[in-house]
């Protein structure tokens, strides 16, 4: 299965991607795309960010399916 | 009559149809708060502010904390805007409105719209100031890059 | 930049200027409350509403409770307006701004104003409906008359 | 002296009268001006309202000097 991944603010900037697209064995969770991430990209920070699959927080437990969309979600900062 | 809206905006925000959208003949009273971007944070004197948004979720995200108001508190209507992309310093780049029959529901439900929206709305703002750039957040969301 | 104003108006108030008037940018948000008149009191249908004020205590009052909030809040600046005379159904009746840096206070401070305003300054409700009139108040204000 | 008394909303409405002097022996206090009002208006309420004199709030013992102002102050109803 195929999930899109979403980076934001300092994360999109420090991993210099907006948006991939991560090939997936099925039963794969949020947890399984954050460590393959970890692996992908070095300036990643270890601590993982909060997490949203389809526009709503999800904790890393999250089973995944095809085409969903999994947002990484550092710390927000709006309304300020 | 009253009308509740959730928005993303890239222009002004403006509080006047936000305060008219909310009110109604029942609304007897309506609190608004209007977060100003300030020309300085930290010590740090800000010369630029910018907002990131995830769009859809953050609309989304705004809509269920409505929700969640009306479910806590007697209110008539909800309304929540932040305006994202590069917004000058003195400008309102957030907005609450909350209009109810009585001022208790409506500061209480205004207080929390604001703090939730905080918390869970997926905004980001990155400050601008000489010598460097800042994703506001916890200390490793620092990432100063000289530039001046 | 920022202005602290105390006023009884006769036509409408002008929230955006209430706004605009206690903004500064070292004023991160504002908190305003606006209360409207309604179309229902205690069951009775409100065809009309009018306000009586003792204007110079009023506006005295006022100023008095804008300084306590600065004796004990962090605010920047607080305005409180009321009109009186006829005040057509849906239309404000009063407004209270309050600027903070931050936004716990603009929330408390902008909460005393109102409650303190409604306990203290001299400015009496008087409503219209089929079938009589009444000052709002304690029961013995109650002063119906035969109209219809 | 002379002291000037206002009237407001259901007082002035029940006495039909806005505004009155009145004529004390020097080391009147509020409730000297209360007590001449009752006997003087019978549509007075007997419970006293809340007093201010020169646009301040003060209580029944409140010493009253030549040209002041006293209000008498129903329950107010503003910031509704």
């Amino acid at each position: 299965m195929t999930v899109r991944v979403l980076f934001f603010a300092y994360l999109r900037e420090r991993c210099g991607v907006r948006e991939i697209a991560c090939e997936l064995p099925e039963g794969a969770t949020v947890d399984d795309v954050w460590r393959t991430l970890l692996a992908r990209y070095d300036r990643l920070p270890p601590e993982a960010p909060r997490f949203a699959v389809n526009r709503l927080y999800v904790d890393k437990a999250h089973p995944l399916h095809d085409n969903d969309e999994l947002a990484l979600i550092p710390p927000v900062s709006g309304g300020l | 009559m009253a009308k509740s809206s959730f928005r993303v905006v890239q222009d002004e925000i403006d509080t006047q149809a936000l305060l008219a959208e909310v009110g109604a003949p029942g609304a007897g009273g309506t609190t608004l708060f209007v977060g100003t971007t300030r020309d300085e944070n930290e010590g740090r004197v800000i010369e630029r502010l910018e907002y990131e948004v995830y769009e859809a979720m953050a609309v989304d995200e705004m809509r269920r904390i409505g929700d969640e108001i009306r479910r806590r508190w007697d209110v008539v209507a909800v309304s929540m805007v932040h305006r994202v992309g590069v917004v000058p310093i003195g400008n309102a780049s957030v907005a609450v409105a909350v209009s109810a029959a009585h001022r208790d529901e409506a500061f209480a439900a205004c207080r929390y719209g604001i703090d939730t929206l905080k918390a869970t709305v997926p905004i980001w703002k990155k400050e601008y100031y000489r010598g460097g750039e800042h994703w506001v957040g916890p200390c490793h969301a620092h990432a100063a890059s000289g530039r001046g």
